[in-house]
């Protein structure tokens, strides 16, 4: 097939490593697939109410189908079906949206909080306080995190939350956070953080706190931490960005007439920790101090995406 | 007299801090009656006057307003008992029209306009922003606005101080209009000539107290002056010999030259010579290109044509700062112009020393010490109220003004109207120093309203009239008649009367 | 009419930029028609409410830092009592929902008149405030709007005698934008409390001279602020159909509007319309950068860039037109 | 300004912490003190530009995206520069962001908050483009910033070394220079400075380039305590330093304040953060708390230095 189609993205974070490697893995994706003539992309900070607004721009602009990421997962149904409406497919990534005529291929967040806070009470040994550091109150990211991480507290009785707070998903809050949290001497045995995590290690360091197991994210700073800081336990969860080049393959297939099966396609994340050898390779493997400490080392979804690394690093869609 | 006063005040006080304003003033005001309320700056009048009508509580007094105790608690409240102010500053919303200020204050608007004309402003286009009104005219609309809703009592703050002569005469025969039809008037003004044409009694103010009440009779003056400063100033001549003398040995240029200097419509054409040693007098009556003049002069406002020379060099200023380079320094009438209102009097008065760039490094704080404290002593501030300068009162924040000049040392003043508003001995205590500088060798270019005045500083008098110079006046000719006539652009033989002002030089009542 | 011009040169100028934009838009896209024109108009109403809601204070001498935690809050809260309820609950909720607004925009004024802190100060710690109070009414994006209310923007209005084609360019959320600000706005405008909020803003001593009750007028002009700000929370919940605990980016995006729109920060001067225009300017550049396919990354740089130069423009017009 | 009133500002701190140290028994260790002036130093210095811009009637929002450029710049270019030469390329935003801000307030007479927000708009669009032709670099904190700003000599930060002079520069800037005369003086009555000779513009761009400069400063030593550089690294502390700023006494409408009050006040935030997040509640209330307990700091302070 020639370069034929146009896609639009639409997405509401800016300025945050997970996102931009998102957007860095559409524009590889689109490039690598051939098939993408153009892309549109409205990226900027703004809320549901803003996303309509860029939806219905992008369906102004008279594109072929739209990848988006979305800011809450209802708020936008009524630009998503007159998407649908106007003959455009709409792929949602990331998280699920209510609109029934929307493909859905996203992480699965619940799925990612329970898994790390489970391993995490295990490391713990079932018992003992843990920090709970979520990520912005009132996201709906964090609140589906917030249900897996509750189940899982659920399966370990002894396990008591002594530390719950919302970073903000920002480091220098993280950050402060904890030291005060340190200072209050209050004892604890692990730490759960919702991807900020390398600054989380940092403080403990810095601070010459015995180091407790910490669960975060598959972010390059926190992987790198795991392979080379001393007496580190921890493990890292995979939330792979480049689940927008997955949203950009799957639109793609339906607009050549290969529809899946399902409307949803959940990629399930994975946990690799520094504990057992085998959780080490996949660590060591994963390593990439060239990238950006906050951008996901998981750059490629098999299957999913075809790019190539230089050309997710590169950055460039077609006709850049 | 029988009759009860209309408004009684008495053992008003009323504290800033450690500051007293007032401590016990009283003031009783008859019916119909012109009264004036008396006292050096500073000494409380406009407190009284703000705490009468609402616009400030006081700490402590009894104000009976007909004979009720009442309780004053706004200017709202104040107007609804029949008292209305006009105060020592505009109270017009600068951004709404005059119709919407009317508005505003419930104000309607044909008397308003009759007023206004009355007032001697013909022209008035009500659709103006306020903020596009001259200060003057504002005054004017400030108090038409107040005669407008007939009130009982009617307060006048200084209400002449920023006047021309021919505004402020109209003003008078409106004051005097209004006693006769039964209203009374409690008017505030450091001019004597203004007390005695038109008042019945007066209330002295001295340091917040009142120290007397006096019936206005010819010859009155030497006793309210004693009352107000507790000691007798004699008022002479400041003037000794002038330029005549000092000027005998004429330099080889004049130290400022302007030729054919055009602003705008405003200033037509203008042509003179200012020299070394010598106080030159500027008079015209309101709106005549003067602003314009000091403006340019300046370098507030760049002119439109003609030329400017300073010590025989042609300069053109696009900045203040060029002109006070060259040590010609301005010092406005409107004294929000150029104060800093929430800073000390010291920084007041030494901010042109930081003003060039080459200045702006660590200052020379026992030098700036010394420098300002000569300043306030040359010019008498009253600085018990020093931190901010808003908290001065209005003829000491006018000093402040004047001092950072002195303060710098400049070598040419334009003064715009120093003695708006400030107190018999500063007037002479500015006379003198004017007088002063001169014979130091600097020039002062002197606009004034009150005529009387260029006799006793200037050398003489340069009268503009339609954006002209129409005449100048060697002092000994320039009194008030002649000053008048001139600025009304009759030629100087005319003998015609001009208003009451013109006359009351001729009458023994005359402050002299 | 030389004279209209004039005094509204500012507000002229922003109609005829906003003409331009149409015809660029036009040329970028010839497909542009009534429906896309519609969902501009649903994009402009949130930050149209914010704009009025700032405003009013702006003009009044203050600032509302608070106008999006305002939003979010009463968004969140009609959601939350909408939510399960029938379509006839919703009739209640709605002016139940705008009181509150215009009641915490009381609270504001009250809170900057009693305490005397300066306005900026008051309506931060009332951001703070607001979020918090939305956080506590969801934590999470949730609740739902009744059907008729999200229909209020759905679609035109059907002038019966107009032919479709002109009816067609006149979507119900435009009608609503309109009716909403003018039931409150013009008799505002026109009434003795409307001047007093022009006078305590340019000069509130000068005001309280005149007789204006000035902490009162600040009062209301904040609690018509709170008014604003809960209809902007409502067309939130309208056209999501959700209410959303974090708020947007309304804060920053409705000083520049009030900025662009001629209203002077530090009160006294301005009005309604001219920041009303300035967001139809904003929101459709927006588009216009979305039809270009502009990189994203750059499309900051522009919004700030025509921010900048276009208040540099007016500031540099203002000064020629002074000093000639 | 040098009579600011102080004590009421030190005692409502000292309320704070005895506040906390009886919520949280404990808490109140050489540590915790140590870790609050370090937190506190980044936004003393980023409230620092607030004041000076406050003093002159404007504000300074760009300082965010000044500080965040510098600090992310500085970072990346460290990868294969060294590091002095990074810190040098990593000012050059910083300087020509201060000099666009004062030359679109000093000559154009753009509003401030405008100019500033329209700046910072332009700079965070850069920094973005400038990110994506760093990618594949890395970043590399150099190991004196992280000294600087984590580490502690004999239990005391080492951010002090840095902060000091430059409080102390500020300090005296204000209050014994003709620049600082002028700042208080311009926002206090710009006719009247005017015709006193002072050239406005040239005030104002030395003001907004200072600032700029001072934020960019503060950049580099922010991504040396957080050690993370991200695209909105400094972006949440612009609101709490103007927010410490005017606690600490200095008018927004300018001409009137000072730096020593804005420290304190940078102080209180940070133990109010601390204060609130040790507290378990919902998040919702910890927001409310941290709004009204602003709000009740500042009333209190305008009450008690009022009545002097
Ligand atoms: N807000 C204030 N704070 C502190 N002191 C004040 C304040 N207002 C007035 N004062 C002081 O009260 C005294 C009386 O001031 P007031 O303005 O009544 O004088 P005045 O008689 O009207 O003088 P003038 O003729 O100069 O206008 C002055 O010493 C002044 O400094
Ligand atoms: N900081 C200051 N404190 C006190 N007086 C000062 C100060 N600065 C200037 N003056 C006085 O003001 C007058 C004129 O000041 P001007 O700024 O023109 O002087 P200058 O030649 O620039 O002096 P310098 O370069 O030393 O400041 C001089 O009489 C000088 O004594
Ligand atoms: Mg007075
Ligand atoms: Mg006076």
């Amino acid at each position: 097939a020639g370069k034929t189609y146009t896609i639009g993205v639409s997405n509401t974070v800016q300025g945050n490593g997970w996102r931009e490697e998102m957007i860095c893995a559409i524009k590889a994706q689109a490039l690598a697939s051939g098939e993408v003539a153009k892309l549109n992309i409205a990226h900027r900070n703004t809320d549901a109410a803003g996303q309509l607004e860029d939806l219905r721009n992008l369906i102004s602009a008279k594109v072929d189908a739209i990848v988006v990421n979305p800011a809450d997962p209802a708020g936008i149904k009524a630009a998503l079906a007159e998407a649908t409406k106007a003959g455009i497919v709409v792929v949602a990534v990331d998280q699920a949206v209510t609109e029934p005529s929307a493909y859905i291929i996203s992480n699965n967040q619940e799925k990612y909080a329970y898994l790390g806070a489970k391993w995490l009470f295990q490391q713990m040994g079932g018992k003992g306080g843990v920090v709970y550091m979520r990520g912005a109150a009132g996201a709906s990211a964090d609140s589906d995190r917030d249900k897996g991480f509750k189940e899982a507290l659920k399966e370990f009785p002894d396990v008591k939350v002594v530390h719950e707070v919302f970073t903000g998903w920002q480091q220098d809050q993280a950050k402060q956070q904890i030291l005060d949290f340190i200072a209050t001497g209050t004892p604890f045995n692990g730490i759960w953080t919702s991807g900020i995590d390398n600054v989380i290690v940092d403080a403990l360091t810095e601070s010459q706190t015995a180091l407790v197991p910490i669960v975060g994210a598959d972010n390059a700073g926190f992987v790198g931490q795991l392979n080379k800081v001393e007496g580190l336990k921890g493990a890292a969860v995979t939330n792979p960005g480049s689940i927008g080049g997955a949203g950009v393959t799957l639109a793609l297939q339906i607009l050549d007439g290969k529809k899946p099966a399902q409307q949803t396609v959940l990629v399930e994340p994975s946990l690799w920790q520094n504990v057992t050898d085998a959780g080490k390779a996949q660590l060591k493997s994963a390593a990439d101090p060239s990238l950006s400490p906050e951008w996901p080392v998981s750059i490629s979804i098999p299957n999913w995406t075809t790019y190539t690394k230089d050309q997710i690093v590169a950055c460039k869609g077609p006709g850049e | 007299m029988t009759t009860n006063p209309i408004l009684d005040a008495t053992g008003v006080a009323k504290s800033y801090g450690a500051v007293a304003a007032l401590r016990n003033a009283s003031l009783s005001v008859l019916p119909g009656e012109v009264h004036a309320l008396m006292g050096a700056n500073g000494a409380g009048k406009s407190t009284l006057v703000k705490i009468l009508t609402g616009a400030i509580r006081a700490d402590k007094g009894d104000i009976r307003i007909r004979g009720q105790a009442r309780d004053v608690r706004s200017p709202a409240d104040a107007r609804r008992a029949g008292l209305v102010p006009v105060y020592q500053e505009p109270s017009l919303i600068p951004d709404l029209d005059i119709v919407s200020n009317l508005r505003l204050t419930g104000t309607p608007l044909e008397p308003f306009r009759a007023w206004v004309r009355e007032l001697g402003v013909p022209d008035l286009d009500v659709n103006d922003m306020a903020r596009d009104v001259p200060l003057a005219i504002l005054r004017v609309l400030d108090l038409a606005r107040a005669l407008a809703v007939e009130p009982d009592v009617i307060l006048l703050d200084e209400m002449t101080a920023a006047l021309p002569a021919n505004l402020a005469e109209r003003v008078i025969d409106v004051v005097r209009q209004q006693s006769k039809s039964g209203r009374s008037v409690i008017f505030i003004s450091h001019r004597f000539i203004e007390i005695s044409a038109m008042c019945d009694r007066a209330t002295v103010l001295r340091d917040g107290e009142t120290v007397g009440v006096v019936d206005i009779v010819p010859g009155i003056e030497e006793k309210i002056v004693e009352l107000m400063l507790g000691a007798r100033v004699e008022k002479t001549y400041t003037k000794s010999g002038g330029a005549s003398a000092a000027g005998t040995v004429e330099a080889t240029h004049p130290r400022l030259s302007v030729r054919n200097l055009r602003v705008g419509t405003k200033l037509q054409d203008v042509s003179f010579d200012l020299r070394d040693s010598e106080v030159a007098g500027v008079v015209a009556l309101e709106g005549q290109g003067q602003d314009e003049l000091f403006g340019a002069l300046s370098g507030a406002i760049r002119p439109s044509g003609g030329t400017i020379e300073v010590d025989g060099k042609a300069v053109q200023f696009s900045h203040p700062t060029d002109a006070i380079d060259l040590g010609i320094a301005y010092v406005p009438g409107d004294r929000t112009e150029v104060l800093l209102m929430q800073q000390s009097v010291r920084e007041n008065i030494a901010l042109p020393f930081s003003a060039r760039l080459r200045n702006w490094g660590p200052i020379n704080m026992g030098r700036e010490r010394t420098t300002v404290a000569r300043a306030i002593e040359r010019l008498q501030i009253d600085t018990r109220a020093q931190r901010e300068v808003q908290r001065l009162s209005g003829g000491n924040q006018q000093k402040v003004t004047i001092a950072r000049w002195i303060a710098a040392d400049a070598r040419t003043i334009l003064c715009f109207d120093p003695t708006r508003g400030i107190d018999v001995r500063t007037k002479q205590e500015i006379y003198r120093l004017l007088r002063e500088l001169a014979a130091q060798g600097k020039s002062v270019l002197y606009y004034t309203s009150e005529l009387e005045e260029v006799q006793r500083v200037c050398d003489r008098a340069i009268v503009i009239f339609g954006g002209r110079v129409v005449d100048v006046l060697p002092t000994d000719i320039a009194d008030e008649a002649a000053l008048t006539r001139a600025s009304y652009g009759l030629p100087r033989h005319a003998q015609e009367d001009i208003g009451i002002l013109a006359g009351a030089s001729n009458t023994p009542a005359g402050a002299r | 009419m030389i004279r209209f011009v004039r005094k509204n040169g500012w507000v002229t100028g922003l109609f005829v930029l906003l003409a331009l934009l149409f015809v660029i838009t036009k040329i970028i896209q010839p497909g542009y028609g009534a429906g896309d024109f519609g969902s501009l108009v649903r994009a402009v109403l949130p930050f149209a409410f914010a704009v009025a809601a700032q405003t009013i204070v702006v003009i009044a001498g203050g600032i509302d830092l608070s106008v999006a935690s305002m939003m979010a809050l009463t968004s969140v809260t009609a959601a939350y009592m909408m939510n399960g309820a029938s379509e006839e609950f919703a009739l209640l909720v709605v002016p139940m929902v705008l009181l509150m607004g215009a009641g915490l925009g009381a609270l504001n004024g009250i809170l900057i008149v009693v305490t005397r802190v300066p306005d900026i100060v008051v309506t931060l710690s009332m951001l703070f405030v607001l979020q918090g109070a939305a956080l506590l009414v969801l934590d999470s994006p949730g609740g739902a709007a009744a059907e008729w209310l999200k229909e209020l923007i759905v679609g035109t209005i059907q002038i019966p005698g107009i032919p479709d084609a002109i009816n067609a360019w006149l979507p119900k959320g435009l009608l609503l934008l309109l009716v909403c600000l003018g039931i409150v706005w013009i008799p505002l405008r026109r009434s003795w409390l409307g001047l007093s909020i022009y006078a305590i803003g340019s000069s509130p001593l000068a005001a309280f001279r005149s007789g204006v009750p000035v902490a009162r007028t600040k009062t209301i002009a904040y609690a018509f602020s709170g008014l604003f700000g809960a209809m902007g929370g409502l067309t939130l919940t309208m056209s999501t159909g959700i209410g959303a605990p974090i708020p947007g980016p309304y804060l920053l995006a409705s000083v520049a509007a009030v900025v662009l729109g001629g209203v002077v920060l530090g009160g006294g001067r301005g009005g309604l319309v001219g920041p009303i225009v300035a967001v139809f300017v904003l929101r459709l550049v927006r588009t216009d950068l979305t039809l270009l396919a502009i990189d994203p990354n750059v499309t900051a740089i522009v919004e700030g860039t025509i921010m900048v130069v276009v208040v540099m423009l007016g500031a540099y017009l203002a000064m020629r037109g002074r000093t000639s | 300004m040098s009579d600011q009133p102080l004590v009421p500002l030190v005692v409502l701190l000292i309320l704070l912490v005895v506040v906390l140290q009886i919520l949280r028994p404990g808490i109140v260790n050489e540590r915790w003190i140590a870790n609050t002036v370090k937190f506190a130093i980044p936004l003393a210095m980023l409230a620092g530009c607030q004041t000076m811009t406050m003093l002159t009637g404007g504000i300074d929002l760009s300082v965010g995206t000044v500080a965040t450029m510098a600090a992310f710049i500085m970072a990346t270019q460290a990868t294969h520069f060294d590091p002095t030469i990074a810190i040098l390329i990593a000012m050059m935003p910083a300087l020509l962001i201060g000099l666009a801000n004062g030359i679109g307030v000093g000559v154009f007479r753009v509003h401030p908050l405008i100019m500033t927000l329209g700046t910072s708009l332009i700079g965070i669009g850069c920094l973005q483009v400038y990110q994506r032709t760093v990618i594949a670099t890395g970043t590399k904190v150099p190991d004196f910033l992280a000294w600087l700003g984590t580490g502690l000599s004999y239990g005391i930060p080492n951010a002090l070394l840095l902060f000091i002079p430059v409080a102390a520069a500020i300090i005296f800037t204000l209050r014994r220079t003709g620049f600082g005369r002028l700042l208080y003086a311009v926002g206090d009555n710009e006719k009247a400075t005017r015709l006193s000779g002072v050239v406005y513009w040239q005030v104002i761009v030395a003001l907004y380039v200072i600032s700029s400069l001072l934020a960019g400063i503060m950049g580099l030593l922010y991504v040396g305590l957080i050690k993370a550089p991200s695209l909105s690294l400094v972006e949440p502390l612009v609101l709490p330093s103007v927010a410490a700023a005017v606690i600490g006494g200095t008018s927004i409408f300018g001409g009137r304040g000072g730096y020593t009050g804005t420290i304190i006040g940078a102080l209180i935030l940070t133990v109010l953060t601390t204060l609130l997040s040790v507290l378990q509640m919902p998040e919702g209330a910890r927001r409310i708390l941290f709004g009204a307990i602003v709000l009740l700091v500042t009333a209190a302070y305008l009450r008690i230095t009022e009545d002097r």
